[in-house]
């Protein structure tokens, strides 16, 4: 089987299991809309100040929240899963590239919802929204890609649920800030073009770290 | 004479604080079921594991279908390994079916929904291919991981307690699963504890302890 | 390695790409704080925005009471009448750089928050280079 | 634990910079404030130099497998950590009476502050193995993807017009700093530079102590040889 027919098949495999899970769309959203939520509480009702911060709410909800959501297909398939893939002949890349792409789609799709909860909560000005279209892909996939690395790195680890988010989080601050300050641009009417570029860059070499390692990853099983 | 299936001479698997296998000297031929017993804890998965080319060792070397353990060529043969390990290897949302056709359709490198559904028909599953294998029982699951041997058709039959919780008739599918292998060549290893039901089924038995194969039985 | 050539050698190109672009081309404008002569005549900013303002304090400006201090800034072009909530810190000066935090009515900058900016000079006593207008040189 | 050359070097120019910051005059504004840079200098540059060691040596592990190369990165990366910190706890003193505040969002503090995040889970992730082997493999890898991200960060961070001051002695033109005290400084990071080499040694000889005592132990224990037959239920005969 060619690479990209593998990657298809272990991403709908995978998807599925997840969905069916629905650990994202019941658990990880609502609490991160419950985040979302509590924020105005503690910092108290000031509408312009909450139109303000915002997009920057958002997106650490984003990255904190969805830590928990890369995490979800090292805590959800177990280790034994693993060896009969191997054992079946699929391609440690493949599985890389499969798991960070239900990862991604899953990203996506929790980000789009606690958009639509920040939007409702918050009512941010934003007026070239549709720049939005190129900047949620472009984050949900770095962070699913450190994910993806971190629990490879992390597998079989006791500890690793608390591990990965340790790790994770501030390698993916330049993600933060690429995507956060490209809202912020958005909203104040300057270039983000920069941001955008920024973020482009850390999916590419994330993409190459992902590949380059995939396989030493696989073998140091253990 | 045919060279062995599987040959490890003085393999050694080191662990913090402990030594798990000392320096195991095995050979599988061609053809043969073996029987591996050894007391609680005394290293069978793991022995089971490095014949899998899922674990290097830390010393010794060892031939595994023609492939140098620790090379490159493992990559090689590894789909002509079967393995039924303690765990389920099943992903818990998915459904029984869905679980063999996934393995199915990459060890084959295409859709193989009709070999999944016959292999569901044999192994007694065909009604329950919808059912959840986290919603399954331990004997079910089981079934499963035979029905994907049936599919991959190894030349390298590894099963470590596969046996447990199944009902006599699932027992007759692991005899069936160890004379298809070594009919066509092939060699099957079998970890487990009660010799009496294992005895029919192989044609010698190892025993592993103080991290050494300690006895041979013809 | 080599199935991935296919894979790698796009990206580490695609990667060039976009570096060479990001370091050549971009001139967004990035600011942490504003200067006088970008808020002075800008009508689009409102009395509720909140931004920062950096410059030189204006040698002779400063004057305080009790819970304020008044002072000028000034980028050499403009300069901003600000009006700080607090005392000042320490290193608060004529003629140091300053970076207040508030909002601007047109007159008066309110102020509630001061950080002086250090500049790269150490200098001993009797090294005998040290005057305000050296330290800071106009920009 | 006898006392070798490296050691006496490191405490020797120790000492000497430490007479060094305090008879050189103080400066003209900062007053005996600035004396804090003898340390806080010193130490930032000793975080980008055990970071630098750290990525080498995975970078070398990977190449050929050798578990000296692990040990040495991850001892770079333990000191380098402490370092880190203290040049965040010493910019801060310095900073709250010189800036006022004691953390501001400034693009050098980010990058640190964020460098010494990345390496506190570089360092848990060593803990969390207890098999060398494993641990030296991940964490190489780890360290090397850690790293490819520090550039990105430094950039992304500078992007926000930082406060900190531009670089006092690394500048093409003539250094902003009297004779006096850069000899202070320079004595200073060649002290502290010493002090990571004799650190990192130690380090990395206790931690090759530690798994050869892992070792040592294996020597005597198989796998299954510390469990007996139950002795109730007549099983034994």
């Amino acid at each position: 089987m060619n690479l990209r027919n593998q990657i298809a098949t272990l991403m709908r495999y995978e998807l599925r299991d997840e969905l069916r899970g629905g650990e994202v769309g019941f658990v990880v959203l609502p609490f991160g809309v419950v985040a979302l939520l509590t924020i105005p509480m503690a910092i108290g009702i000031d509408t312009p100040l909450l139109q303000r911060i915002g997009p920057g709410i958002y997106w650490s909800i984003i990255l904190l929240f969805g830590v928990l959501v890369t995490q979800r297909h090292s805590s959800l398939a177990p280790p034994a899963t693993r060896d009969m893939l191997r054992l079946a002949g699929a391609d440690p890349v493949a599985r890389f590239a499969a798991t960070t792409l239900a990862t991604f789609l899953l990203l996506l799709a929790f980000e789009v919802g606690a958009g639509f909860a920040t939007m409702a909560l918050y009512d941010p000005a934003l007026d070239s929204w549709w720049w939005l279209a190129a900047l949620l892909p472009l984050t949900a996939a770095g962070l699913s890609m450190i994910g993806t690395i971190a629990g490879n790195i992390a597998s079989g680890l006791e500890a690793r649920t608390s591990l990965v988010p340790l790790i994770v989080v501030p390698i993916a601050v330049p993600l933060l800030l690429g995507a956060a300050q490209a809202t912020e641009g958005l909203r104040v009417g300057a270039g983000i073009l920069r941001w955008l570029l920024l973020l482009a860059i850390v999916d590419t070499v994330l993409a190459v770290a992902g590949v380059l390692t995939a396989r030493s990853l696989e073998e140091s099983a253990a | 004479m045919t060279s062995p299936t599987v040959s490890l001479r003085s393999v050694a698997v080191r662990k913090p604080g402990s030594l798990i296998l000392r320096s195991v000297d095995l050979d599988l031929a061609p053809g043969s079921a073996t029987a591996l017993f050894g007391a609680n804890g005394s290293g069978k998965t793991t022995l089971l594991r490095v014949v899998a080319t899922l674990l290097r060792p830390s010393s010794g070397s060892g031939v595994v279908l023609g492939a140098d353990l620790g090379t490159a060529a493992v990559d090689g043969v590894r789909r002509r390994i079967g393995l039924v390990g303690h765990e389920p290897a099943l992903y818990p949302n998915l459904t029984l079916g869905e679980n063999l056709e996934l393995a199915a359709s990459i060890a084959l490198g295409r859709p193989a929904t009709a070999e999944a559904q016959d292999a569901l028909q044999q192994v007694g599953l065909a009604g329950a291919a919808d059912r959840r294998a986290s919603r399954s029982s331990n004997g079910m699951r089981r079934r499963i991981e035979f029905a994907r041997l049936l599919i991959l058709a190894p030349d390298l039959l590894l099963l470590d307690e596969a046996h447990v919780g199944l009902d006599p008739e699932a027992w007759l599918l692991v005899g069936h699963l160890i004379e298809e292998v070594t009919g066509r060549g092939g060699s099957a290893l079998i970890v487990a504890h009660e010799e009496e039901r294992i005895r029919p089924l192989v044609d010698g038995a190892v025993t592993l302890g103080d991290g050494v194969i300690t006895g041979h039985q013809e | 390695m080599k199935r991935y050539r296919a894979f790698l050698i796009p990206a580490a190109g695609l990667l060039a790409i976009l570096v060479g672009f990001l370091m050549f081309n971009i001139r967004d404008n990035l600011v942490y704080y504003k200067v006088p002569d970008e808020v002075v005549g800008d009508a689009s900013i409102l009395v509720s925005d909140r931004f920062r303002l950096g410059g030189q304090v204006v040698p002779g400006s400063i004057s305080s009471d009790e819970s304020t201090v008044t002072f000028s800034v000034t980028d050499g072009k403009q300069t901003m009448v600000i009006v700080h909530q607090g005392a000042p810190q320490q290193l608060f000066q004529e003629g140091v750089g300053v970076v207040v935090e508030g909002t601007w009515d047109g007159d008066v900058f309110s102020s509630d928050s001061m950080i002086i900016k250090h500049d790269e000079q150490y200098r001993t006593d009797d090294g005998g280079v040290y005057t305000p207008e050296q330290r800071y040189p106009d920009e | 634990m006898k006392a070798r050359p490296l050691d006496i070097a490191a405490v020797g120019t120790l000492a000497t910079a430490f007479v060094a910051g305090l008879v050189v005059p103080p400066d003209a504004v900062q007053g005996d404030l600035q004396r804090i840079m003898y340390v806080h200098v010193p130490s930032a540059w000793l975080a980008y130099l055990s970071f630098t060691v750290t990525l080498v040596a995975s970078v070398a592990y990977l190449r050929w497998r050798s578990l000296r190369w692990d040990r040495i990165a991850g001892a770079a990366a333990e000191v380098g950590v402490v370092f880190t910190g203290l040049a965040l706890a010493t910019g801060m003193i310095w900073g709250k009476p010189v800036w006022g505040v004691w953390w501001t969002w400034d693009a050098r503090l980010v990058l640190t502050a964020v460098m010494f995040f990345v390496y506190l889970g570089y360092l848990a992730l060593r803990r969390s193995f207890d098999d060398p082997e494993l641990r030296a493999h991940r964490s190489a890898v780890l360290g090397v993807v850690a790293v490819l991200q520090i550039p990105i960060v430094h950039f992304s961070v500078t992007w926000w017009r930082g406060l900190h001051q531009p670089p006092t002695v690394l500048r093409p033109d003539n250094p902003q700093i009297d004779a006096p005290l850069l000899f202070a400084l320079l004595m200073s990071v060649a002290a502290f530079t010493v002090v990571f080499a004799a650190l990192v040694k130690r380090r990395s000889e206790i931690t090759a102590k530690e798994d050869e005592a892992l070792r040592f132990q294996e020597a005597g224990a198989t796998a299954g040889s510390d469990i007996t037959a139950p002795t109730i239920g007549g099983g034994s005969s």
